[in-house]
Protein backbone atom coordinates (compact mmCIF):
# COMPACT_ATOMS: atom_id res chain seq x y z
CA UNK A 1 0.00 0.00 0.00
CA UNK A 2 1.63 3.54 -0.73
CA UNK A 3 2.46 5.97 1.72
CA UNK A 4 2.15 9.83 1.55
CA UNK A 5 3.26 11.87 4.73
CA UNK A 6 0.52 14.20 5.47
CA UNK A 7 1.52 17.79 7.35
CA UNK A 8 -0.86 19.39 9.51
CA UNK A 9 -1.65 22.61 10.11
CA UNK A 10 -3.57 25.43 12.38
CA UNK A 11 -6.95 23.51 13.18
CA UNK A 12 -6.76 20.44 11.54
CA UNK A 13 -3.30 19.65 13.96
CA UNK A 14 -4.99 20.37 16.60
CA UNK A 15 -7.70 18.33 15.79
CA UNK A 16 -5.18 15.21 14.38
CA UNK A 17 -3.19 15.94 17.17
CA UNK A 18 0.06 15.89 15.51
CA UNK A 19 2.25 18.11 12.94
CA UNK A 20 2.42 14.72 10.75
CA UNK A 21 2.24 11.57 9.66
CA UNK A 22 3.21 8.89 7.73
CA UNK A 23 -0.11 7.23 6.05
CA UNK A 24 -0.79 4.21 4.01
CA UNK A 25 -3.43 4.37 2.30
CA UNK A 26 -5.43 2.69 -1.16
CA UNK A 27 -6.80 6.86 -1.54
CA UNK A 28 -5.73 7.62 -5.19
CA UNK A 29 -6.54 10.96 -5.18
CA UNK A 30 -6.02 14.40 -2.94
CA UNK A 31 -9.71 14.41 -2.22
CA UNK A 32 -9.84 10.78 -1.55
CA UNK A 33 -7.00 11.03 1.12
CA UNK A 34 -8.87 13.53 2.93
CA UNK A 35 -12.19 11.43 3.02
CA UNK A 36 -10.07 8.72 4.60
CA UNK A 37 -8.51 11.31 7.35
CA UNK A 38 -12.38 12.69 8.11
CA UNK A 39 -13.41 9.57 8.70
CA UNK A 40 -10.40 8.15 10.91
CA UNK A 41 -9.64 11.21 12.84
CA UNK A 42 -12.69 13.31 12.71
CA UNK A 43 -11.49 16.24 10.81
CA UNK A 44 -14.28 19.02 10.70
CA UNK A 45 -12.80 21.37 8.47
CA UNK A 46 -15.12 21.28 4.83
CA UNK A 47 -13.27 20.57 1.59
CA UNK A 48 -14.43 23.80 0.62
CA UNK A 49 -12.42 25.46 2.85
CA UNK A 50 -8.90 23.93 2.20
CA UNK A 51 -6.71 23.99 -0.55
CA UNK A 52 -4.22 21.04 -1.07
CA UNK A 53 -0.98 20.84 -1.55
CA UNK A 54 1.37 18.20 -2.68
CA UNK A 55 5.28 17.98 -2.29
CA UNK A 56 5.28 21.50 -1.81
CA UNK A 57 3.01 22.98 -4.84
CA UNK A 58 -0.87 23.96 -4.42
CA UNK A 59 -2.90 21.60 -6.65
CA UNK A 60 -6.09 20.41 -7.86
CA UNK A 61 -8.30 17.88 -5.46
CA UNK A 62 -8.41 15.31 -8.26
CA UNK A 63 -4.63 15.32 -8.33
CA UNK A 64 -2.94 11.49 -8.29
CA UNK A 65 -0.76 11.16 -4.65
CA UNK A 66 2.34 8.40 -5.13
CA UNK A 67 3.92 6.75 -2.86
CA UNK A 68 6.44 9.12 -1.24
CA UNK A 69 4.19 12.04 -1.60
CA UNK A 70 4.00 14.73 0.72
CA UNK A 71 0.39 16.03 0.80
CA UNK A 72 -0.93 19.03 2.65
CA UNK A 73 -4.46 20.29 3.32
CA UNK A 74 -4.24 23.93 4.09
CA UNK A 75 -7.08 26.14 5.87
CA UNK A 76 -8.04 29.35 5.91
CA UNK A 77 -5.05 31.74 5.86
CA UNK A 78 -4.29 34.75 8.48
CA UNK A 79 -1.12 36.15 7.93
CA UNK A 80 0.11 39.47 8.45
CA UNK B 1 19.92 35.58 1.33
CA UNK B 2 15.88 34.83 0.01
CA UNK B 3 14.41 37.77 -0.94
CA UNK B 4 11.55 36.61 1.18
CA UNK B 5 11.64 34.70 4.32
CA UNK B 6 9.66 32.71 7.12
CA UNK B 7 11.54 32.96 9.95
CA UNK B 8 10.43 31.75 13.77
CA UNK B 9 13.29 34.53 15.40
CA UNK B 10 12.48 38.43 15.74
CA UNK B 11 12.60 40.58 12.60
CA UNK B 12 15.82 41.90 12.19
CA UNK B 13 14.22 46.00 10.79
CA UNK B 14 17.87 47.61 10.89
CA UNK B 15 19.30 44.40 8.61
CA UNK B 16 16.25 44.18 6.56
CA UNK B 17 15.74 47.70 5.75
CA UNK B 18 19.94 48.07 5.19
CA UNK B 19 18.73 45.57 2.06
CA UNK B 20 16.71 48.52 0.35
CA UNK B 21 20.08 50.49 -0.59
CA UNK B 22 20.18 51.28 -3.54
CA UNK B 23 22.06 54.00 -5.50
CA UNK B 24 19.11 54.98 -7.82
CA UNK B 25 16.17 54.01 -5.46
CA UNK B 26 14.63 57.29 -4.52
CA UNK B 27 11.93 56.63 -2.42
CA UNK B 28 11.38 53.69 0.08
CA UNK B 29 8.23 52.60 1.38
CA UNK B 30 8.40 49.62 4.03
CA UNK B 31 4.89 48.40 5.70
CA UNK B 32 5.42 46.51 8.93
CA UNK B 33 2.69 44.30 10.51
CA UNK B 34 2.45 44.65 13.89
CA UNK B 35 1.06 42.34 16.86
CA UNK B 36 -1.54 44.76 18.63
CA UNK B 37 -3.17 44.52 22.22
CA UNK B 38 -6.78 43.78 20.75
CA UNK B 39 -8.80 42.29 18.20
CA UNK B 40 -12.50 42.98 17.31
CA UNK B 41 -12.93 44.61 20.68
CA UNK B 42 -11.08 41.45 22.67
CA UNK B 43 -8.09 42.29 24.69
CA UNK B 44 -5.21 39.58 23.07
CA UNK B 45 -2.26 38.69 25.33
CA UNK B 46 -0.31 37.44 22.89
CA UNK B 47 -0.15 35.47 19.50
CA UNK B 48 0.93 32.83 17.81
CA UNK B 49 1.94 31.65 13.82
CA UNK B 50 2.31 28.69 11.99
CA UNK B 51 3.73 28.67 8.63
CA UNK B 52 4.04 25.44 5.61
CA UNK B 53 7.39 27.10 5.95
CA UNK B 54 8.65 26.15 1.80
CA UNK B 55 5.46 26.47 0.36
CA UNK B 56 5.22 30.22 2.21
CA UNK B 57 8.89 31.20 0.88
CA UNK B 58 8.15 29.98 -2.35
CA UNK B 59 4.82 32.02 -2.48
CA UNK B 60 6.25 34.96 -1.23
CA UNK B 61 9.17 34.68 -4.04
CA UNK B 62 6.23 34.12 -6.81
CA UNK B 63 4.74 37.50 -5.43
CA UNK B 64 7.59 39.61 -5.24
CA UNK B 65 8.80 38.36 -8.54
CA UNK B 66 5.01 39.39 -10.15
CA UNK B 67 5.21 42.86 -8.28
CA UNK B 68 8.78 43.21 -10.27
CA UNK B 69 7.32 42.67 -13.02
CA UNK B 70 4.33 45.10 -12.58
CA UNK B 71 6.33 48.23 -11.07
CA UNK B 72 10.07 49.03 -12.05
CA UNK B 73 11.23 48.19 -8.89
CA UNK B 74 14.99 48.10 -7.50
CA UNK B 75 14.16 46.14 -4.92
CA UNK B 76 11.17 44.18 -3.32
CA UNK B 77 11.76 42.45 0.06
CA UNK B 78 9.57 40.66 2.63
CA UNK B 79 9.53 38.14 5.39
CA UNK B 80 6.86 37.25 7.71
CA UNK B 81 7.33 35.75 11.16
CA UNK B 82 6.05 32.24 13.19
CA UNK B 83 6.46 31.56 16.39
CA UNK B 84 5.39 32.96 19.53
CA UNK B 85 4.48 36.89 19.33
CA UNK B 86 4.31 39.14 22.02
CA UNK B 87 2.57 42.70 21.94
CA UNK B 88 4.27 45.15 19.52
CA UNK B 89 6.39 42.50 17.47
CA UNK B 90 6.36 42.77 13.78
CA UNK B 91 4.79 40.25 12.06
CA UNK B 92 5.60 40.77 8.79
CA UNK B 93 8.12 43.25 6.92
CA UNK B 94 7.39 44.51 3.20
CA UNK B 95 10.14 46.51 1.78
CA UNK B 96 10.28 48.16 -1.36
CA UNK B 97 12.41 50.69 -3.00
CA UNK B 98 12.09 52.36 -6.93
CA UNK B 99 13.42 55.56 -8.05
CA UNK B 100 9.93 57.11 -7.49
CA UNK B 101 7.23 57.00 -4.52
CA UNK B 102 4.38 56.07 -6.21
CA UNK B 103 5.71 52.86 -7.44
CA UNK B 104 7.41 52.09 -3.82
CA UNK B 105 3.63 52.90 -2.18
CA UNK B 106 2.14 51.36 -4.94
CA UNK B 107 4.21 47.52 -4.73
CA UNK B 108 4.44 47.42 -1.02
CA UNK B 109 0.78 47.99 -0.49
CA UNK B 110 0.20 45.13 -3.00
CA UNK B 111 1.91 42.97 -1.95
CA UNK B 112 0.95 42.79 1.05
CA UNK B 113 -2.36 42.37 -0.10
CA UNK B 114 -1.04 39.23 -2.09
CA UNK B 115 0.87 38.02 1.28
CA UNK B 116 -1.99 37.82 3.33
CA UNK B 117 -4.20 35.94 0.47
CA UNK B 118 -1.68 33.40 -0.43
CA UNK B 119 1.05 32.86 2.17
CA UNK B 120 0.19 29.79 3.85
CA UNK B 121 0.35 31.20 7.16
CA UNK B 122 -2.10 30.76 10.43
CA UNK B 123 -2.40 33.07 13.40
CA UNK B 124 -3.73 31.92 16.72
CA UNK B 125 -5.00 34.46 19.12
CA UNK B 126 -4.41 34.09 23.16
CA UNK B 127 -6.62 36.55 24.69
CA UNK B 128 -6.52 37.78 28.09
CA UNK B 129 -9.64 36.23 29.16
CA UNK B 130 -7.30 32.84 28.55
CA UNK B 131 -9.31 31.85 25.01
CA UNK B 132 -7.23 30.50 22.92
CA UNK B 133 -8.46 30.61 19.08
CA UNK B 134 -7.19 30.31 15.51
CA UNK B 135 -7.93 33.84 13.35
CA UNK B 136 -11.21 33.12 10.86
CA UNK B 137 -9.26 34.13 8.02
CA UNK B 138 -9.52 33.31 4.36
CA UNK B 139 -9.07 30.14 2.04
CA UNK B 140 -5.82 30.29 0.61
CA UNK B 141 -6.00 32.00 -2.78
CA UNK B 142 -3.95 29.87 -5.88
CA UNK B 143 -4.35 32.05 -8.50
CA UNK B 144 -1.15 33.45 -10.13
CA UNK B 145 -1.67 37.70 -9.48
CA UNK B 146 -2.88 39.16 -12.70
CA UNK C 1 9.52 66.38 20.49
CA UNK C 2 7.40 68.16 17.23
CA UNK C 3 5.98 65.18 14.85
CA UNK C 4 7.27 67.09 12.10
CA UNK C 5 10.41 68.53 12.42
CA UNK C 6 13.29 70.01 9.88
CA UNK C 7 16.75 69.07 10.75
CA UNK C 8 20.26 69.75 9.64
CA UNK C 9 21.74 66.46 10.88
CA UNK C 10 21.48 63.06 9.45
CA UNK C 11 17.57 61.55 10.15
CA UNK C 12 17.73 59.16 13.12
CA UNK C 13 15.55 56.44 11.03
CA UNK C 14 15.02 54.42 14.25
CA UNK C 15 14.29 56.55 16.44
CA UNK C 16 11.82 57.86 14.11
CA UNK C 17 10.58 54.53 13.90
CA UNK C 18 10.06 53.76 17.96
CA UNK C 19 8.45 57.11 17.57
CA UNK C 20 5.58 54.48 15.58
CA UNK C 21 5.32 52.11 18.50
CA UNK C 22 1.51 51.71 19.75
CA UNK C 23 -0.05 49.32 21.53
CA UNK C 24 -3.50 49.41 18.72
CA UNK C 25 -0.72 49.95 16.23
CA UNK C 26 -1.06 47.01 13.72
CA UNK C 27 0.01 48.77 10.54
CA UNK C 28 3.45 50.71 10.04
CA UNK C 29 3.78 52.76 6.99
CA UNK C 30 7.41 54.35 6.76
CA UNK C 31 8.69 56.13 3.49
CA UNK C 32 11.83 56.94 2.90
CA UNK C 33 13.02 59.71 0.14
CA UNK C 34 16.52 58.84 -0.62
CA UNK C 35 19.00 60.69 -2.59
CA UNK C 36 20.11 58.97 -5.42
CA UNK C 37 22.47 59.16 -7.57
CA UNK C 38 21.49 60.50 -10.79
CA UNK C 39 18.43 63.08 -11.90
CA UNK C 40 16.43 63.14 -15.72
CA UNK C 41 19.67 60.73 -16.72
CA UNK C 42 21.96 63.32 -14.88
CA UNK C 43 24.66 61.76 -12.40
CA UNK C 44 24.40 63.35 -9.45
CA UNK C 45 27.28 63.96 -6.51
CA UNK C 46 25.25 65.26 -3.90
CA UNK C 47 22.97 67.84 -2.90
CA UNK C 48 22.19 70.79 -0.51
CA UNK C 49 18.81 71.45 0.84
CA UNK C 50 17.54 74.96 2.57
CA UNK C 51 14.52 75.62 4.55
CA UNK C 52 12.52 77.67 5.89
CA UNK C 53 12.88 75.80 9.26
CA UNK C 54 9.91 77.73 11.10
CA UNK C 55 7.22 77.89 8.48
CA UNK C 56 8.90 74.50 7.55
CA UNK C 57 7.88 72.81 10.86
CA UNK C 58 4.32 74.97 11.17
CA UNK C 59 3.40 73.18 7.96
CA UNK C 60 3.96 70.11 8.52
CA UNK C 61 2.47 69.99 12.19
CA UNK C 62 -0.53 71.65 9.53
CA UNK C 63 -0.35 68.56 7.13
CA UNK C 64 -0.04 65.84 9.71
CA UNK C 65 -3.13 67.42 11.55
CA UNK C 66 -4.99 67.04 8.93
CA UNK C 67 -4.29 63.27 8.11
CA UNK C 68 -5.43 62.29 11.41
CA UNK C 69 -8.55 64.15 10.95
CA UNK C 70 -8.49 62.13 7.41
CA UNK C 71 -8.02 58.89 9.08
CA UNK C 72 -7.94 57.27 12.37
CA UNK C 73 -4.57 57.12 13.01
CA UNK C 74 -2.52 55.94 15.92
CA UNK C 75 1.02 57.88 14.72
CA UNK C 76 2.13 60.65 12.36
CA UNK C 77 5.39 61.58 11.54
CA UNK C 78 7.48 63.44 9.39
CA UNK C 79 11.21 65.00 9.20
CA UNK C 80 12.70 66.58 7.01
CA UNK C 81 16.71 66.98 6.22
CA UNK C 82 18.25 70.23 5.17
CA UNK C 83 21.82 71.17 4.46
CA UNK C 84 24.65 69.10 2.89
CA UNK C 85 23.36 65.14 1.78
CA UNK C 86 25.53 62.55 0.25
CA UNK C 87 23.93 59.89 -2.37
CA UNK C 88 22.21 57.59 -0.18
CA UNK C 89 20.83 59.76 2.57
CA UNK C 90 17.44 59.69 3.33
CA UNK C 91 16.52 63.61 2.88
CA UNK C 92 12.56 63.10 4.09
CA UNK C 93 11.08 60.59 6.53
CA UNK C 94 7.45 59.96 6.99
CA UNK C 95 5.89 57.66 8.88
CA UNK C 96 2.34 56.25 9.96
CA UNK C 97 0.47 53.90 12.13
CA UNK C 98 -3.16 52.68 12.35
CA UNK C 99 -4.94 49.22 13.62
CA UNK C 100 -4.91 48.66 9.81
CA UNK C 101 -2.90 49.07 7.12
CA UNK C 102 -5.13 50.51 4.66
CA UNK C 103 -5.39 53.79 6.68
CA UNK C 104 -1.54 53.64 7.51
CA UNK C 105 -0.55 53.50 3.38
CA UNK C 106 -2.99 55.87 2.26
CA UNK C 107 -1.87 58.46 5.16
CA UNK C 108 1.59 58.21 4.80
CA UNK C 109 1.38 58.46 1.04
CA UNK C 110 -1.08 61.61 1.08
CA UNK C 111 1.55 63.37 3.62
CA UNK C 112 3.90 62.88 1.65
CA UNK C 113 2.43 64.60 -1.43
CA UNK C 114 1.43 67.70 1.10
CA UNK C 115 5.07 67.57 2.03
CA UNK C 116 6.29 68.03 -1.37
CA UNK C 117 3.61 70.54 -2.23
CA UNK C 118 3.35 72.57 0.33
CA UNK C 119 6.08 72.76 2.79
CA UNK C 120 9.07 75.31 1.86
CA UNK C 121 12.36 73.49 0.90
CA UNK C 122 14.70 73.47 -1.47
CA UNK C 123 16.96 71.37 -3.66
CA UNK C 124 20.12 72.28 -5.07
CA UNK C 125 21.88 69.20 -7.30
CA UNK C 126 25.48 68.98 -7.68
CA UNK C 127 26.05 66.90 -10.56
CA UNK C 128 29.16 65.48 -11.81
CA UNK C 129 29.94 67.64 -14.05
CA UNK C 130 30.23 70.15 -11.68
CA UNK C 131 27.18 71.95 -12.69
CA UNK C 132 24.93 73.20 -9.80
CA UNK C 133 21.65 74.00 -10.15
CA UNK C 134 18.40 74.55 -7.89
CA UNK C 135 15.49 71.96 -8.75
CA UNK C 136 12.83 73.42 -10.62
CA UNK C 137 10.23 72.66 -8.26
CA UNK C 138 6.74 73.94 -8.22
CA UNK C 139 4.79 77.20 -6.96
CA UNK C 140 4.27 76.37 -3.45
CA UNK C 141 0.93 75.81 -2.20
CA UNK C 142 -0.68 77.35 0.53
CA UNK C 143 -3.99 76.44 0.46
CA UNK C 144 -5.43 74.31 3.51
CA UNK C 145 -6.26 69.89 2.44
CA UNK C 146 -9.97 69.68 2.19
CA UNK D 1 11.37 104.94 7.47
CA UNK D 2 9.52 101.45 8.80
CA UNK D 3 12.52 98.46 8.78
CA UNK D 4 11.56 95.12 8.08
CA UNK D 5 13.73 91.97 7.62
CA UNK D 6 14.04 89.96 4.89
CA UNK D 7 14.91 86.77 4.52
CA UNK D 8 16.36 84.95 1.39
CA UNK D 9 16.07 81.30 -0.01
CA UNK D 10 17.14 79.00 -2.71
CA UNK D 11 17.59 81.14 -5.93
CA UNK D 12 16.40 84.16 -4.25
CA UNK D 13 19.99 84.10 -2.10
CA UNK D 14 21.97 83.67 -4.31
CA UNK D 15 20.94 86.41 -6.39
CA UNK D 16 20.80 88.77 -3.38
CA UNK D 17 24.19 87.43 -2.58
CA UNK D 18 22.33 86.89 1.76
CA UNK D 19 20.34 84.89 3.11
CA UNK D 20 19.03 88.41 5.11
CA UNK D 21 18.67 91.92 5.55
CA UNK D 22 17.30 94.69 7.18
CA UNK D 23 15.71 96.66 4.77
CA UNK D 24 14.42 100.47 5.66
CA UNK D 25 11.27 100.70 2.95
CA UNK D 26 8.93 102.56 1.74
CA UNK D 27 6.78 100.11 0.79
CA UNK D 28 3.56 99.52 2.22
CA UNK D 29 2.47 96.07 1.12
CA UNK D 30 3.94 92.56 0.20
CA UNK D 31 3.97 93.16 -3.86
CA UNK D 32 5.64 96.70 -3.34
CA UNK D 33 8.22 96.00 -1.31
CA UNK D 34 9.35 92.95 -3.89
CA UNK D 35 8.80 95.62 -6.48
CA UNK D 36 11.97 97.66 -4.40
CA UNK D 37 14.16 94.81 -4.16
CA UNK D 38 13.63 93.82 -8.26
CA UNK D 39 14.67 96.67 -9.21
CA UNK D 40 17.73 97.71 -5.99
CA UNK D 41 18.94 94.08 -6.33
CA UNK D 42 17.72 92.71 -9.73
CA UNK D 43 15.77 90.06 -8.50
CA UNK D 44 14.31 87.17 -11.51
CA UNK D 45 12.03 85.62 -10.12
CA UNK D 46 8.56 86.57 -10.76
CA UNK D 47 5.62 87.63 -8.40
CA UNK D 48 3.86 84.85 -9.54
CA UNK D 49 6.10 81.90 -9.04
CA UNK D 50 6.63 83.55 -5.49
CA UNK D 51 4.57 82.98 -2.34
CA UNK D 52 4.88 85.56 0.24
CA UNK D 53 5.37 85.09 3.95
CA UNK D 54 4.61 87.32 6.60
CA UNK D 55 5.93 86.59 10.44
CA UNK D 56 6.25 83.01 9.46
CA UNK D 57 2.60 82.90 8.11
CA UNK D 58 1.75 82.51 4.56
CA UNK D 59 -0.27 86.01 3.56
CA UNK D 60 -1.41 87.83 0.09
CA UNK D 61 0.31 90.06 -1.94
CA UNK D 62 -1.30 93.21 -1.10
CA UNK D 63 -0.88 92.26 2.81
CA UNK D 64 0.41 95.32 4.80
CA UNK D 65 3.76 95.29 6.07
CA UNK D 66 4.91 96.83 9.41
CA UNK D 67 7.77 98.17 11.10
CA UNK D 68 9.53 94.99 12.33
CA UNK D 69 8.30 92.45 10.19
CA UNK D 70 9.98 89.41 9.02
CA UNK D 71 9.19 89.07 4.98
CA UNK D 72 9.81 86.10 3.31
CA UNK D 73 9.57 85.28 -0.63
CA UNK D 74 8.85 81.79 -0.99
CA UNK D 75 10.26 80.43 -4.36
CA UNK D 76 9.05 76.80 -6.15
CA UNK D 77 9.86 74.50 -3.76
CA UNK D 78 11.53 70.65 -3.77
CA UNK D 79 11.14 69.04 -1.16
CA UNK D 80 11.27 65.04 -0.29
Amino acid sequence: MPEVTVLYFAHLRDQRGTDSECVATTATTARDLYCELVQRHGLTLPERTLIVAINEAMVRWDSPIADGDTVVFLPPVSGG
Amino acid sequence: MDDFQVTDRSIDLAAWRRRLDHPQGGGLVIFEGVVRDHHQGRAVRHLDYQGYAPLAVRTGQVILTAARSRWPLLAALGCHRTGHLEIGEAAVWIGTAAAHRAEAFAACAWIMDEVKARVPVWKRETFADGAVEWSQGTILRTEAPE
